[in-house]
């Protein structure tokens, strides 16, 4: 290679397969599904059903979550074993915004009145703006996000200590919204909704609407976090995850970079979570369950760390398994999935996207 | 003789810096390394203890400016620890650190006692091993290292020849694009003195860098650290005598935590403390 | 030197050996113990008392006793009260039969209104009165009197007062406690009369305290001060309002006790009460955070030990936790079929047998999977994971998805009274007991056995043990074993206090690595300290913020704390410890 | 970790080809074309088999399965076979919703037996109220809901909860005035308990003679709670409303046992605690506690007797795991009437189409297993019930040891609380709706 293309490699952000791929991925996403779905009359063969629009919108938003966790633990070898409270928080914030829509007349949700509220409580002010709640979105799990990851990096705390606090952190949150008192809906969360932005839920243009505002995201921000790591900002990152103290004394800091990354991690996953609620229509503290947040770091893992299409790959693939396992082998399908998780583990430590890579370099 | 002298000239420019700095007033400028006074590491009674063990007692050292000083001394003497505490791993629970004669380096954290001009190679090479020889450099490259100057950054036609000429130094120019993973031991020690050179340090720790070299590497090296002194400081710690003793002029002995003796070669390897707690074990 | 490494080998196996039969010893002397209580506490013994005076014989009872007797044939609350109250005055020791069983819902009557008992020991139905029995009866066609617990909070005091004059003093002593708790005026009599005869100074005591809370009504000044005064040095906060209710005035602001001295003594019991009960509440604050801390410490012990001592994220470590509960569940099954006159020795049995097994677990999961993964720390909770979703569906394979019933022994059930108004129930008890049992074990194995010993040259430098001759392989394969087994120990408590079912073990997951993290690797008396820190702050904080808040605030000081000293309570030492 | 596994659980792999290659012909279709006289009708069971509800759910499937085989055993409804659709949600609350959706459009089901949290109901119901279905939710809940697309065969409060505090307030009962509620931190313990304490204050019991304690789900330390029962239980006579969920019981119980609170000083009363529940605990420390439910398996009457018979042959025949551990319980009985309610209103209106149905359940009589003849309300889509007392025996059943004198009718809007006070729940014209205070003519859709 010559020394040049050395040189301009490390700006550009993919080559021309790549960007081919990307744009028929996009293409697929953007006109081919709405038409199979909007245009195609129902009863062709060919019409794609309500509910898989539903579905691929809610993997979408699955793997702009996996996206993110691929950035710190891929490329900054922070592990976050609690990345379900930030896509919570984001989810939350919708929902918030959701419900008051729907209580728009008058009147409030059950579990406000449990409290004995007569108005809507402070931390629910400027919810009923839908202009504040996108600002919200960002800055709930950001700042959650900012705080936790301050505290921890300055600290230095890292590997395993750090992934075992941040499921402390999530295990916390969920037992904090599990409270009624917290005002959030407790065990319930919240659900029960009407509308976004005047559209009424659960239409189907409402449906296409959401699936395309979430194949949108997932793009831009696979477009974002691969620029970022084909940058500069990239390279260093990678170093931190490498050998950390050898860039310290090289005169980086890492706390910045790593707060940074954490982050712009955090907020894509809020997005994603406010991306889900309204296609699921209830948001509760589950998703803030340990469980579930170990499990977005098996999508990663399984298509790849450090890849990003291959974060995408492994949420798609995981879901898509258990969605068909859990109904074709409800008994077995434990068995199925924890078996490729170790399988994968032991014989592919880089993923369904090392495996592809392998195999591309087998042929060539 | 001549150590005391020095060592007592030294004692008094101290005491004028200190009158300076830390009673009348502090100067904005505390990024520059101010070497006038000839020295450009002040390490003055810094005592460092672990669970009641200690690591340093009271230890006293001036490094000149340009200087190549070997650090020697048994296992447990505190050498690390010497090197942590000048590069802001470790704090000390007493005593002063001063790089030059304006910046505390008790104040300053890791990144920042780098960027202000120290270098530091480890014992076990640490270079990124999922970057190439090139990229290596690049991020070691003398530069701002503020997050956002690194997401929009561009190496300069400058800068490229600068990676070019440390690669030529270090002997890695066909290698630049190689993982440095999967370079030899040897060369990954290069690498890392190489990154080294890119962030052109005022001073340079350098920790053990033969262990585990051939005699030829070993060789090298040495040529490479005496052609560095002069322009750079260098303190190097070593375990290999015959290496110190091929590029040493000044040689520190360290013994439980503090300075047992100074001087060159010949006349530390005379001193009967040091022979008896060191070398005699040795020869 | 030669002899001294082999001798050295053997110490473990016979270092678990002896252990175990130590445990198993340790546990036998803590069933005679139980047995013992249960017999001053009139546990069972009493039991068999009652089933004897339960004995229907053929014989006739007085007219009058029939008479009332019969008037339980109905459905009516208040005509069963009211017999009662007058078989309480009747003290008539024959009615007692009938009495028990009406208590323990053997009482019937048929549509002529005869009453029946089922007989105790041979179900056979007799006539209440005559002892007769009647084959011609099924259960199904006959009406139960009414019995709700307004009536049994008559019935057993009044069952106390017939029984009170018994020979055997096991059965006097539990029925003069009974009047202490609930005496009713038509007793007063009764009492009097036992406190003459009586010549145990506990049962005296009682029936003292019985008679004092009756006479606080009374009408005698002196018999008054007396009562408030007795009942006063009981301290019993179930006291407290009779004795409140002497200080207090009335509606026109006249004192409802005339008497000033009586007014004094009854502040002043009450004042005793309060003191008491503050004290209490911070004695049970402390007890009830030990017994929680202690079964966070066992839920984590094992994990200690695989995650703090060997570095593996274990992930399956809470379906461990599991497979040590089903072993229980196992062994009692076992129990009940082949021993079932042991059946009360079960538990000593399992804890054995649950090392044993889940530490197979754990040597089959490091064999087949977690050796491969020494190299990629993080990459072993992955496996881990898909190790521990296997687990648990096993399991529910094996057991179905429902909860199993663990059933505590006998003598592992009941409570301890730590202070008047502590109690702590005694397998809480067992299990903080059982907590040091496991520590010490841990500790012997890590500290006097060949294995520990090559376990720490291995976990502090590989390379060098093995250098020196440890089979480096082997000892993480132990090592992992004994940790799995350690868990496996941690779940045959867990049984005893919480549901066994397929996903107990991931309740423990999060707390555990907690209690590890903050404990500080590397070291085994670190776990101690943290499980029993934050058994003790929840417990601390729980009556003023409630359960929940009590959770989040110490998760979040935990949070804060490995900020603040990110290597936990014990650090490794050292300056290495960084790098 | 259950509530999450089968989120996206929507369908086999076979359904899917088959919604994927000719869904179009099922939505365009059948919709407008009429049943084929001899097609089964179909019916919709949507019961988690996995998950935290598995251990109440599987049963209720179960039951439905019997019902709906005993009724194909007898000819069927209208001369066709019922056939059962089975999905499982997996204790995943958006999952209810999801198959729901997936019944009523692809499966075209005709009726939905299901759900047993307030949250998967409430998942549900939107999904219901769209497309127009009709589903039968057999569990007692906290009421404060009337919609027209669902049956409520369980109890509302005032069908379970206030006649259990009217019983301990009473004679009978023991006479409580100082009430602690204890329950875990969700939707139906906190209404039903505002409700109660709305009731309790209106017999004359202020505040302070009132605690309310909740705890978090699976919560397995009751020690602090139960060393404030004691103490509370000084300051009078007192009772337990318990409305802790599933598991968490079993400490609860423990401990109460532990500290010796004797359930003749401190009676518990119990509004979760069924057979199904007592199967996996150790019943000895909950022995003379009780529980207040509109059905009790122990309950002496020629229609439990074939009841019982007939799911302990059933159980028996499938090969059920249990065997003959397995038991009877409240909503099982709700189930069971439930799909009887709806055959006999198929019979009636000689139709599966929901509207018709609808208006023939109106009314509906059948005789329950509790011995009284429950009928549907003709207004409100609840049944009405009769109310039992039970205390818990050693053997893990319950003996009745109070009852009311006939079948109480719902009221899903409480009286006692201050909100719904004036609401009703009336889909007779002119109110045509869930939840107003006068006539309506509107449908609202």
């Amino acid at each position: 290679m010559q020394p040049q293309f050395a040189l301009s490699r490390v700006g550009r952000l993919h080559s021309k397969t790549a960007w081919t791929i990307l744009a028929v991925l996009s293409v697929l996403a953007l006109v081919v599904v709405p038409v199979l779905y909007w245009v195609v009359p129902p009863d062709s063969p060919f019409h794609m059903p309500g509910w898989m629009v539903t579905l691929a919108g809610r993997f979408l938003c699955l793997a702009l979550v996996a996206l993110a966790l691929d950035l710190i633990w891929g490329y900054t070898g922070i592990l976050s074993l609690g990345h379900g409270v930030f896509f919570a928080m984001g989810g939350y914030v919708m929902g918030a915004h959701l419900t008051r829509i729907a209580y728009a007349d008058g009147g409030l949700p059950n579990f406000l009145q449990w409290l004995d509220y007569s108005d809507w409580p402070w931390y629910w002010a400027g919810f009923d703006s839908f202009l504040f709640t996108l600002v919200m979105i960002g800055l709930v799990p950001g700042v959650l996000a900012f705080i936790f990851g301050f505290l921890a990096f300055r600290s230095r705390v890292r590997g395993v200590y750090f992934a075992i606090i941040t499921q402390a952190l999530t295990f916390g949150g969920m037992h904090l919204f599990f409270r009624t008192e917290t005002g959030f809906g407790g065990d319930t969360g919240l659900t029960d909704f009407d509308s976004l932005l005047g559209f009424e839920l659960g239409t189907p243009g409402f449906r296409l609407g959401l699936f395309l505002a979430s194949a949108v995201v997932l793009i831009l921000a696979y477009l974002l976090c691969r620029w970022i790591v084909t940058s500069k900002l990239g390279r260093v990152l990678t170093a931190i995850r490498d050998a950390e103290s050898r860039l310290r004394f090289t005169g980086y800091d890492p706390l910045r970079y790593k707060l940074f990354v954490w982050v712009v991690s955090a907020v894509l996953c809020g997005i994603a979570g406010a991306l889900y609620v309204p296609q699921t229509g209830v948001i509760n503290p589950s998703e803030m369950a340990p469980p579930a947040s170990i499990e977005m770091a098996i999508w990663v893992a399984l298509g790849g760390r450090g890849t990003l299409v291959g974060a995408i790959m492994g949420a798609g693939i995981v879901n898509v398994v258990k969605t068909w396992a859990t109904s074709a082998y409800p008994d077995l399908w434990l068995f199925i999935l924890g078996g490729i998780f170790i399988g994968v583990t032991l014989f592919l430590p880089k993923g369904v996207a090392g495996l592809m890579r392998r195999r591309k370099g087998g042929e060539a | 003789m001549n150590t005391l002298t020095k060592s007592l000239d030294d004692f008094r420019e101290l005491m004028r810096r200190d009158q300076v700095f830390d009673i009348v007033n502090r100067p904005a400028d505390t990024t520059t390394v101010d070497t006038t006074h000839g020295i450009v590491l002040y390490l003055e009674g810094i005592t460092k203890s672990f669970d009641g063990f200690k690591a340093l007692d009271d230890l006293t050292l001036y490094i000149h400016d340009g200087e190549l000083r070997c650090i020697i001394g048994p296992n447990g003497a505190g050498k690390t620890t010497l090197m942590d505490v000048i590069t802001g791993k470790t704090r000390p629970d007493t005593g002063s650190a001063w790089f030059g004669s304006r910046i505390d380096l008790l104040r300053l954290k890791e990144h920042e006692v780098a960027q202000r001009g120290i270098g530091r190679k480890f014992q076990k090479p640490t270079v990124y091993e999922n970057h190439t020889v090139f990229e290596n450099l690049e991020l070691a490259m003398h530069t701002d290292r503020g997050l956002l100057k690194s997401i929009g950054w561009r190496l300069t036609g400058e800068q490229l020849d600068r990676v070019h000429e440390v690669l030529e130094l270090i002997g890695l120019t066909s290698r630049r694009d190689t993982q440095a993973g999967l370079l030899s031991h040897g060369q990954k020690q290069w690498l890392e003195i190489g990154s080294l050179l890119m962030q052109n340090p005022r001073l340079l720790l350098v920790d053990e860098p033969v262990a585990g070299l051939s005699g030829q590497e070993t060789e090298a090296t040495a040529e490479l650290l005496t052609g560095l002194a002069g322009k750079h400081s260098v303190v190097v710690v070593e375990h290999d005598m015959d290496f110190v003793r091929s590029i040493a002029r000044e040689v520190t002995v360290l013994h439980q935590g503090s300075v047992l003796a100074e001087g060159t070669m010949d006349k530390v390897q005379n001193d009967p403390k040091v022979r008896e707690v060191y070398l005699g074990e040795e020869e | 030197m030669w002899n001294g490494t082999r001798l050295r080998t053997w110490t473990l196996p016979c270092a678990l050996l002896v252990l175990l039969c130590g445990a198993d010893a340790a546990a036998d002397t803590a069933v005679e113990q139980a047995e013992e209580r249960a017999e001053a506490l009139g546990g069972d013994p009493e039991g068999a008392i009652e089933e004897e005076l339960a004995v229907v014989e053929e014989r006739d009872l007085a007219s009058d006793t029939v008479e009332i007797l019969n008037r339980l044939a109905t459905d009516d609350l208040g005509t069963i009260q009211d017999a009662i109250g007058e078989i309480a005055v009747l003290r008539d020791a024959d009615a007692l039969p009938t009495l028990l069983a009406l208590q323990d819902r053997r009482l019937y009557y048929t549509e002529g209104g005869t009453l029946i008992i089922e007989d105790a020991r041979d179900r056979s139905l007799r006539e209440a009165a005559t002892g007769e029995v009647r084959e011609d009866l099924k259960t199904a066609e006959l009406s139960q009197p009414r019995l709700t617990n307004p009536i049994r909070r008559l019935l057993r005091p009044t069952i106390g007062a017939l029984q009170i004059f018994s020979d055997d003093q096991v059965a006097r002593r539990a029925a003069a406690n009974e009047l202490a708790q609930r005496p009713q005026p038509e007793m007063r009599e009764a009492i009097v009369e036992a406190l003459e005869g009586e010549t145990n100074a506990e049962i005296e005591r009682l029936l003292n305290i019985a008679l004092a809370q009756l006479d606080l009504d009374s009408d005698d000044d002196a018999r008054r001060l007396e009562a408030v005064k007795t009942v006063a040095t009981v301290r019993a906060g179930r006291l407290r309002s009779d004795l409140a209710a002497l200080t207090r005035r009335d509606a026109d602001g006249e004192y409802i006790e005339p008497v000033a001295e009586i007014r004094a003594a009854a502040a002043e019991g009450v004042r005793a009460i309060d003191n008491r009960r503050r004290l209490a509440r911070i004695a049970s604050d402390f007890v009830f955070g030990m017994s929680m801390g202690s079964v966070l410490l066992l839920a984590a012990m094992g994990l200690a030990i695989i995650f703090g001592l060997m570095g593996v994220i274990n992930m399956a470590h809470g379906e461990l936790l599991m497979v040590g509960a089903y072993t229980t569940f196992m062994t009692q099954a076992l129990f009940a079929l082949w021993l079932p006159q042991h059946f009360n020795y079960y538990l000593v049995a399992a804890v054995p047998l649950a090392f044993l097994v889940t530490g197979a677990v754990g040597i089959a999961m490091e064999r087949g999977v977690i050796r491969f993964l020494y190299d990629r720390p993080l990459e072993t909770l992955l496996a881990t994971w898909g190790i521990s979703l296997i687990l648990i569906q096993s399991v529910r394979w094996l057991f179905g998805a429902q909860n199993v019933g663990v059933a505590s022994p006998t003598w592992f059930s009941g409570s301890v009274q730590i202070m008047q108004g502590v109690t702590l129930s005694t397998s809480r008890v067992g299990v903080i007991a059982f907590a040091i049992f496991v520590v010490a074990l841990v500790w012997i194995l890590m500290n006097r056995t060949r294995l520990g010993l090559e376990v720490r040259a291995v976990m502090q430098n590989r390379d060098m043990a093995a250098a020196l001759g440890v089979p480096a392989r082997r000892v993480d394969m132990w090592t992992f074993g004994v940790g799995a087994g350690v868990a496996g120990l941690g779940g045959v408590a867990l049984s005893q206090i919480v549901n066994v079912g397929p996903e107990m073990g991931q309740n423990y997951i999060v707390d555990s690595f907690m209690v590890v993290v903050l404990g500080g690797v590397g070291n085994l008396l670190g776990p101690v300290f943290s499980a029993l820190g934050i058994g003790v702050t929840t417990k601390f904080l729980e009556p003023a913020t409630g359960a929940v808040l009590a959770t989040i605030l110490v998760f979040a000081a935990i949070i804060l704390f490995i900020q603040w000293r990110p290597q936990g309570i014990f650090a490794p030492k050292g300056r290495s410890a960084d790098d | 970790m259950h509530s999450k596994t089968t989120r996206h659980a929507l369908m086999s792999a076979p359904a899917f080809y088959r919604a994927a290659a000719g869904g179009a012909m099922a939505l365009g279709l059948a919709a407008t074309s009429t049943a084929q006289a001899n097609d089964p009708i179909k019916v919709g069971i949507l019961h988690s088999l996995s998950g935290t509800m598995a251990i109440s759910e599987t049963s209720l499937r179960d039951v439905a399965l019997m019902t709906i085989e005993h009724i194909n055993e007898q000819g069927g409804l209208l001369g066709r076979e019922l056939e059962p659709v089975v999905m499982d949600p997996g204790s995943d609350w958006p999952t209810y919703a999801e198959q729901a959706r997936e019944m009523l459009e692809r499966e075209r089901v005709d009726i939905i037996f299901g759900s047993w949290t307030s949250v998967s109901r409430e998942a549900v119901l939107p999904v219901l109220e769209e497309l127009n279905g009709l589903m039968f939710y057999p569990v007692q809940y906290e009421g404060e809901e009337s919609s027209r697309n669902i049956f409520y065969t369980g109890a509302a409060p005032n069908q379970q909860t206030i006649p259990a505090v009217e019983y301990l307030m009473s004679d009978v009962g023991g006479g409580a005035e100082r009430f602690y509620l204890v329950g875990t931190d969700y939707v139906f313990p906190r209404t039903t308990n505002r409700i109660v304490r709305a009731f309790l204050n209106d017999q004359g019991i202020p505040d302070e003679d009132i605690e309310e304690v909740y705890t978090p789900f699976g919560h397995g330390d009751f020690q602090t709670i139960v060393d404030d029962i004691g103490s509370f239980a000084q300051g009078g006579p007192t009772a337990v409303i318990n409305t802790v969920n599933g598991d968490a019981n079993v400490a609860f119980y423990q401990e109460l046992a532990n500290q010796g609170i004797d359930p003749i000083d401190v009676p518990v009363m119990a509004t979760s605690v069924g057979e199904e529940e007592l199967r996996g605990m150790d019943t000895g420390p909950l022995t003379g506690h009780l529980a207040a439910w509109n059905y009790f398996m122990s309950i002496n009457t020629p229609e439990n007797d074939k009841f019982t018979e007939r799911w302990m042959d059933y159980v028996e025949d499938k090969g059920l795991s249990g065997g003959s551990d397995r038991v009877t319980n409240d909503p099982m009985e709700a189930t069971h009437m439930g799909i009887r309610i709806w055959a006999q209103a198929v019979k009636q209106a000689g139709t599966t189409d929901v509207d018709a149905v609808r208006q023939a359940v109106y009314g509906q009589c059948v005789d329950s297993p509790s011995g009284f003849e429950v009928c549907m309300d003709e207004e409100n889509h609840h049944l009405h019930k009769p109310v039992i007392i039970g205390e818990i025996q050693p053997d893990g059943q319950f003996a009745p040891v109070w009852e009311t004198d006939d079948v109480v009718r719902a009221e899903p809007w409480s009286q006692y609380l201050e909100g719904s006070k004036n609401k009703v729940a009336n889909w007779r014209y002119p109110y045509v709706c869930g939840d107003c205070e006068e006539p309506n003519h509107d449908l609202g859709f």
